[in-house]
């Protein structure tokens, strides 16, 4: 099998194999193919890939040539066309968001796997990007958090008076919410968490957060650990409830999705005046439309002294570790998806039906059909 | 009543001993660490072996004809040195683990 | 003269006795008091061959080597799992001899000596029970004999009966060979309807009482003959017996009364939550687990969800700690889904100080189990369940896990036998190398760091 | 007394008086003035200030009525001509740096108390702004650094791979350093440290930081805790010792500075280029010319994929607790200076001998004359 | 030599008492933490004022007239009075600080 | 019937002494302890009242009630510190009281009957010793009476005298009374030779020792009447005197001997160390600093730099929730310069969990001082220097500091008697309210948890 890899467009800086993975991959039978200057932007440089095998190519031989190409962000429909029918590509590629762009990529008659898309049951948790990036959001999060932060995280008593330990509230205590809690508990912060699942309660104290509880939200277990819109009346009491977390805190993070949805806005303008001037909002949710009025999505607003952080792209800021991560996500589906060097499709495979979103000219990806 | 206090009083100098004992055989154990349960345990069987002293007594009374009495006192002392011998040598197994007391780094 | 230096000889072993017991409380002393006590023995057996008139001494050296010879045996030969059992052997031994003797004295005893009488009945009575008791307990840790409900109002109606024969056979006036023995088989059954329905895992305790029994035993007999040594160590072995049985319940976190007289211990033990359909579960406590990993030459911790749970990342590390203190290599494997984020096992131990160095990946760590003496499981299930090896059918299926049981032995600390994350049954739980060690991670790691520290 | 807070240059966020400390000097009979605006980049509104006493009024009435005027950075020439003779001056000057300012203040009559001078004595801990500035900056350093790190501070081990710790250098075992290795080892990095004074070993340790030692500096003792000029042949074996650590990290906090002199190159540009592509470098003796070869001050350089952030203004960045801890130590420092409202220039007193540099149209500290 | 076992022998029992409770004292104090010390001195030597119980006997049958007898005797009660009741006052009050046992949580 | 009920009496009280005793050995129960045995000395003496023929009633009543007067009233009005004196004093009286007996005895007893006449020596001889030795000790102890060199070679000639004496008396065959009234004289100087040149800062090993020998005339006292309250009673306060003074010596790091028979014990105690010029700094061990914390009802921990280099942090956080576990607020005292950059104290509590609720600024836990039971300074030096209070020319004067000798107690925890940063002597180490543990930080508060968590 051709594998390529594709640099990526501008803002992002990672890249999706990494040397390591390539080195594995093509020791399998495969030939990979890298395009010029694919992964400098995560301190990758081209003789690292060239030294485990790799050929580094033009943008448009790998187009070409490659069968599976690889690119996080999506490839744009020229290129798409490019590649022609029948070749496989993976990346991220949000299918319940962009509707029309799968029906369009299906009718290219493109095979598309979507990382975002990988089931998240316990076999595919080594596949799991969104487990893997929202990792690294939600670290990063807390840093620039701190970094833009007027005060110190810590307490410290010193000759020069004593600073209060800042106070931090995560919202959403997801994969990302709760690397935020830990990171931030690490900075020395005292921190208080929110969700709507009333089972990571636990998990919020086990990293040594405080829950804030508001009783009587909806769960659904169908949902596979995901969260479901809640009823007017229990937005109107965790509002209320969450107000008052939000204004004694000096930093707030937000990390509150439903897939497949707006992002439920959960930071008022009201809100936001009555907070402490010199407040940081981080908005992990911000591609969504944000968890915070304000929220500009990669930018950072200051709305009465607070300042907000739109930041859907945090990965791409540690591009590094970032790519360490995603590539190994994907080489591990690859891992299901070759056998030896030859692509072997099984819709049998739960991880594969929920990954794949187009083939053979057709949408197979069951939310969407 | 008065027959118990009577009894005490004539058997007093037992019931010191008695109970002296007694006191003694519960201080002496009183801070024995958890560890040290199965050996003390298997220990103090062995101690309780000394009946063999009565089965020897036993035996060693018997007349050479009373063959049932020599059956029993032979399986009595028997049993008995069986009682004392691997109760210590038991014991003393048991106890082997703190004898290779690991180097304290 | 002779008799004189017997009394002093007995003193002399009761002394020693004493100080015998009293060093064997001690870990750094207990060697050298099982020798003294030893002594005290020798002492004591010694002066008993002084004793004037003693007939039948090549019959007496032929029991003794050959009861030496069998004890010696055993001891030996025992693996060390099985002590428990010959301890509880040797107990029902001495039992046995106090009621032969028993037996064999009727014979001489006046009927109207109706003190001694009783002395020997006590001697006859308490003697058989701890001789089937003894059996009955050693077949119990031996696995061979299963629990039986037996209705505890039977077994006290069995130890009525025998007490009243008893109060016959003293006051009937008359030599009662039969009833005698009749006594003996009612005490014996009596001692096996006593322990029979305790449950495996209170057996400890229950050879404790039985050799205070056997203790007793010898004081009767002593009585008997008034005969100070017997006397005085039995005293001292039924006191120190009692004491010694009652901290072994406390040590379980029992009572005794809750041990003997509620049937089924092992049933009840179950209640705490130990099987699971007909599976069991087996159990170990602080001390033994204690033992196990303080002579460990490598412990790997397998940290899971549940320390993070019980915020117990300061004392595992204190655990690390005190075992390194002793000489122990510990490891902590580290499995990548661990936990109910990703880092969440290194955030803990972090925070905790941890050296970084001592954490080992999965695949590492899965080569170095069969190196392993002990893993500690801490909290953790799904990622360590080998369902995700065996089982198709099962959700983690696939999912690479910590193969735990290639090591020598596995302890498993969690609160019960709930399920983890993917709510799952675990087969490790079953495993015959795992031994379960219920309580809150954070109590159970702070109690092991004082027992290891004890040692 | 009358005592004139200014606001400060468009580059600086803090200001001299925290409105806690306004109130207690008020209380004790004084009056104060706050130029319009002067916190609000530490969020400190005006209301805050007048809420407490102080008259709000503009910079020319500051510096007209005030006898005590207080800009954390210089004044200019002309305000300081404006205010004339006589007036006293509170703010960093670095005297021993700037000498020919220091002869002009001294000939413009002013009264001029440098926040830097301060003896480090321990008297006059809660006075001492290089150590509370330190503190922040410190602290701030490595948050820095770990935003621009393209990779984690802490071990991480997921399901989409292990990653290792970020390792870190400290060199530089001061107050700043000491607090930066604090501030790593939280967030989770490995944090190597290096002084050439080797009392500080035990500090570092105490930190939980790894001590690289280089032998035969040194020290002197009437330094007052400050580092001496080393000889050349030290500083080969100190630069061979160090390169080995140096290439290894992934951050490299430097804060190496001499007293009055430029501060030591320990990370040339050939070391540079032997880093690891995609470390940083944070230097907090840029302003002194920096630790690192090619450090710019208040700059963001990347030589070869590593980048060099030169540092000298990080209190700035932190301007609400940054302020509250200059303020204090200002603060402390009017409890001696005035006696209730009254100035009382005692210059038995070895901490106003140290602080005070120009008095009565002559330079009166003693390192300058 | 042989007087000496005799002696012993004929007074075994005392033995065994004298033994058994010289056991008993040490054992039963062998843990005392330091604090207790001086409580405990103190508490002991209240109990040394047993003597009192002589003190009573001997002029309990001392003859009304033997004057000195009486003197010494009143001498020995009243004395002994002092040990055992200022013993007791004494360990009491100095035991006052372990009163206030805090509440366990 | 009288006098069996006597006897029963007799063995109920000596098992009040023996459970007494026993208890008195445990903080919690020592009151409890102290009351059984007084229970058991009213029986005791309840039942000699019994003794058939018993004379002079109203003699015995009215002596008895004197001493019970001035018992009670010395008991009562006695200082706390003045303790020790008086129970010497007390005790010198039991010591009279048997020699007391002893006399009148003597004047009863046939000559022929030297088993007993030698037990009445006995009873002379240390009764005597006893009551001067008691009467010297406690005046030592008052410092009313200072430290004599006196030739130890002439104090055993004394005892010498009065044994050689002793034997005449017993084997003159004739009443020699005023060789009687000899001995005891001499015995008393015997007592003082003895007492005499042992160093004040001894006395409570002597006192002890003394205490002891009361029980041994308690024991020969109640030989003399074959009084078996007096004997077993005697004996154990003999015995448990012995081995307390054992342990008094260990616990201050002498030998027994060595306090005895090293004149001038008092220079000799100053040479652990601990002292620097004529200050001495008093040392406190594990054992009662934990049990100083242990019943508080606040404790305030003053952390300093000694902290981080042992890295102790964790420790500290162990202890803070052993104390609490037993009710105890623990609260620290945080001074804003302590350790070597600012917010070292906060890294290392932080890094430990310690809350940020208990970290307490100077002047807020300057102003709890007062009620705080015990101050833990551990590795803290200059910021707890009053030098930078009182000495004007000190480097430090003018800093703020935290005033923890305004707490009631204060314990050191530190390695030597070594400066801090400031490179200054502190005069809080040589603070009467101050003591001093030694130790590294880590080790000690390590081993302080252990011992909070077996109170
Ligand atoms: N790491 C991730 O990123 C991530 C994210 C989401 C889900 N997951 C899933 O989470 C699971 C992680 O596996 P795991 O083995 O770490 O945890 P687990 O399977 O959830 O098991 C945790 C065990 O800890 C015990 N426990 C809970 N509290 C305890 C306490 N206070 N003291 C002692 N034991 C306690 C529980 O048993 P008792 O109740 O009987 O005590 C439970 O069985 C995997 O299934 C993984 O797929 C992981
Ligand atoms: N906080 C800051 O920003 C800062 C900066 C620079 C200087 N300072 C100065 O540092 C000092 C801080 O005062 P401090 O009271 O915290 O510390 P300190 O005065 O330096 O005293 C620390 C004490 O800890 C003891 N110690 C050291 N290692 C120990 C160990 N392992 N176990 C037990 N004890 C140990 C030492 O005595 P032994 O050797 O006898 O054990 C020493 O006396 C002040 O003088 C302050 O001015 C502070
Ligand atoms: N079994 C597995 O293998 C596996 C793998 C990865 C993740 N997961 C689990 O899936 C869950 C979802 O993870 P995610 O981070 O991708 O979720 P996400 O990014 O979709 O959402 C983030 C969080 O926001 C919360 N949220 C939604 N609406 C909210 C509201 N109105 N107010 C407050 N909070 C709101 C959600 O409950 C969720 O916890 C997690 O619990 C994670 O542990 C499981
Ligand atoms: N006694 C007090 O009250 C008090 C108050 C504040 C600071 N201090 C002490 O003063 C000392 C200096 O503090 P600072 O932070 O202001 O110092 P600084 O900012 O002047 O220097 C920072 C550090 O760089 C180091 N350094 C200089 N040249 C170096 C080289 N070539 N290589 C490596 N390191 C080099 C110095 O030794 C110093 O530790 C500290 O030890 C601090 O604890 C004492």
């Amino acid at each position: 099998m051709i594998l390529g890899v594709l640099k990526e467009p501008t803002t992002e800086k990672r890249v999706s194999l990494h040397p390591e993975a390539v080195k594995a991959l093509i020791s399998a039978g495969n030939q990979v193919l890298i395009e010029t200057g694919a992964g400098l932007k995560a301190f990758l440089a081209d003789d690292l890939y060239s030294a485990v095998g790799a050929k580094i190519v033009s943008r448009i031989e790998v187009i070409n040539q490659a069968e599976m190409i690889f690119q996080i962000n999506p490839l744009p429909t020229n290129e798409r066309a490019a590649a022609g029918a029948g070749k496989v590509i993976i990346g991220v590629y949000q299918p319940l968001v962009e509707r029309e762009l799968m029906a369009e990529i299906a009718s290219q008659g493109l095979t598309l796997l979507s990382m975002d898309a990988i089931p998240r049951i316990t076999r595919a948790q080594s596949m799991d990007v969104l487990s893997s990036m929202s990792t690294v959001s939600g670290y990063k999060a807390v840093l620039l958090a701190a970094a833009s932060l007027p005060r110190f995280f810590p307490m410290l008593m010193t000759a020069a008076g004593t600073i209060a330990p800042a106070k931090v509230l995560v919202i959403g205590a997801g994969v990302a919410g709760l690397q935020a809690i830990a990171t931030a508990k690490r900075l020395g912060g005292v921190v208080e968490a929110f969700d709507t699942r009333a089972s990571v309660k636990e998990q919020v104290e086990s990293l040594g957060g405080k829950f804030v509880e508001v009783p009587g939200a909806v769960e659904d277990k169908a949902a596979g650990g995901y969260a479901v819109e809640q009823s007017e009346e229990y937005k109107k009491k965790q509002s209320e409830m969450l107000e008052k977390s939000i204004i004694k805190s000096d930093v707030v993070i937000t990390t509150a999705l439903i897939p497949g949805r707006k992002a439920p806005i959960l930071i008022t303008n009201e809100m936001l005046v009555k907070m402490k001037p010199g407040a940081v909002v981080v908005d992990l949710a911000s591609v969504n439309g944000g968890n915070c009025e304000g929220t500009v999505d990669n930018e950072t607003v200051t709305i009465e002294g607070v300042t907000i952080i739109g930041s859907s792209a945090l990965p791409a800021t540690m591009p590094e570790d970032a790519t360490k991560m995603y590539s190994k996500n994907v080489h591990n589906l690859l891992k299901l998806l070759l056998n030896g060097d030859k692509l072997n499709l099984n819709f049998e495979d739960a991880i594969i039906q929920g990954t794949c979103i187009t083939h053979g000219g057709e949408i197979v990806y069951a939310p969407l059909k | 009543m008065e027959q118990i206090i009577q009894y005490i009083s004539v058997n007093q100098q037992e019931f010191y001993v008695f109970i002296l004992a007694v006191f003694v055989g519960i201080e002496v154990i009183s801070k024995v660490p958890t560890v040290l349960h199965t050996p003390l345990m298997s220990g103090s069987n062995a101690l309780s072996g000394v009946v063999i002293v009565g089965s020897i007594l036993v035996l060693g009374k018997t007349s050479p004809e009373n063959y049932l009495a020599l059956g029993l006192g032979f399986l009595a002392v028997l049993l008995a040195t069986l009682n004392v011998v691997g109760g210590f040598a038991v014991t003393n197994r048991m106890l082997e683990m703190f004898k290779k007391k690991p180097a304290k780094k | 003269m002779i008799s004189q230096i017997i009394d002093i000889c007995y003193l002399i072993a009761v002394v020693l006795f004493i100080v015998g017991i009293k060093l064997m409380s001690h870990p750094d002393s207990a060697r050298k008091g099982n020798s003294i006590a030893l002594i005290g023995m020798l002492v004591a057996i010694a002066a008993t061959f002084l004793t004037p008139g003693l007939n039948n001494i090549l019959l007496i050296l032929v029991a003794m080597a050959i009861g030496t010879g069998g004890g010696l045996y055993y001891a030996k030969s025992v693996k060390m799992t099985a002590m428990p059992q010959l301890v509880s052997f040797f107990n029902g031994m001495g039992g046995a001899a106090a009621a032969l003797i028993g037996l064999v004295e009727y014979g001489d005893l006046p009927v109207n000596e109706i003190g001694k009488g009783a002395v020997l009945m006590a001697s006859l009575i308490i003697g058989s029970i701890s001789f089937s008791g003894s059996l009955i307990a050693m077949g119990k840790l031996e696995g061979v004999i299963k629990d039986i409900r037996i209705n505890k109002i039977l077994a006290f109606v069995l130890l009525a009966i025998a007490l009243v024969m008893a109060f016959y056979v003293l006051t009937s006036g008359e030599p009662q060979p039969i009833l005698v023995y009749g006594i003996v088989l009612v005490s014996l059954v009596y001692g096996l309807a006593f322990v029979y329905p305790i449950g495996g895992a209170d057996m400890p305790v229950v050879i404790s009482l039985l050799n205070a029994l056997t203790g007793v035993t010898a004081a009767t007999t002593g009585l008997l003959y008034n005969n100070k040594v017997m006397l005085m160590g039995g005293i001292l072995v039924g006191s120190a017996g009692l004491l010694l049985t009652l901290l072994m319940a406390k040590a379980m976190n029992r009572s005794v009364a809750n041990i003997l007289f509620t049937s089924f211990g092992g049933a009840s033990a179950g209640a705490s939550g130990a099987d699971t359909g007909d599976q069991v579960a087996k159990e170990i406590n602080l001390y033994d687990s204690s033992i196990l990993l303080s002579y460990a030459k490598r412990v790997v911790v397998v940290p899971g969800y549940g320390l993070a749970v019980a915020q117990a990342q300061h004392a595992v590390h204190d655990l690390e700690k005190a075992l390194e203190e002793k000489g122990v290599e510990v490891l902590y494997g580290i499995h990548p889904v661990a936990g109910r984020m990703p880092g969440h096992m290194n955030v803990l131990l972090a925070e905790s100080d941890v050296s970084y160095e001592k954490l080992i990946e999965m695949d590492d760590i899965n080569e170095k189990f069969p190196s392993t003496d002990v893993v500690m499981v801490i909290g953790a299930n799904d990622v360590v369940n080998p369902a995700a090896n065996d089982d198709p059918s099962s959700p983690i299926y696939g999912m690479p896990i910590l193969e735990v049981n290639r090591a020598t032995n596995v302890i498993v600390i969690k609160r019960g036998m709930a399920s983890g994350y993917a709510g799952i049954e675990n087969a490790l739980f079953f495993d015959a190398k795992t031994r379960m060690l219920f309580g809150d991670a954070k109590k159970v790691l702070t109690g092991l760091v004082t027992e290891v520290k004890n040692m």
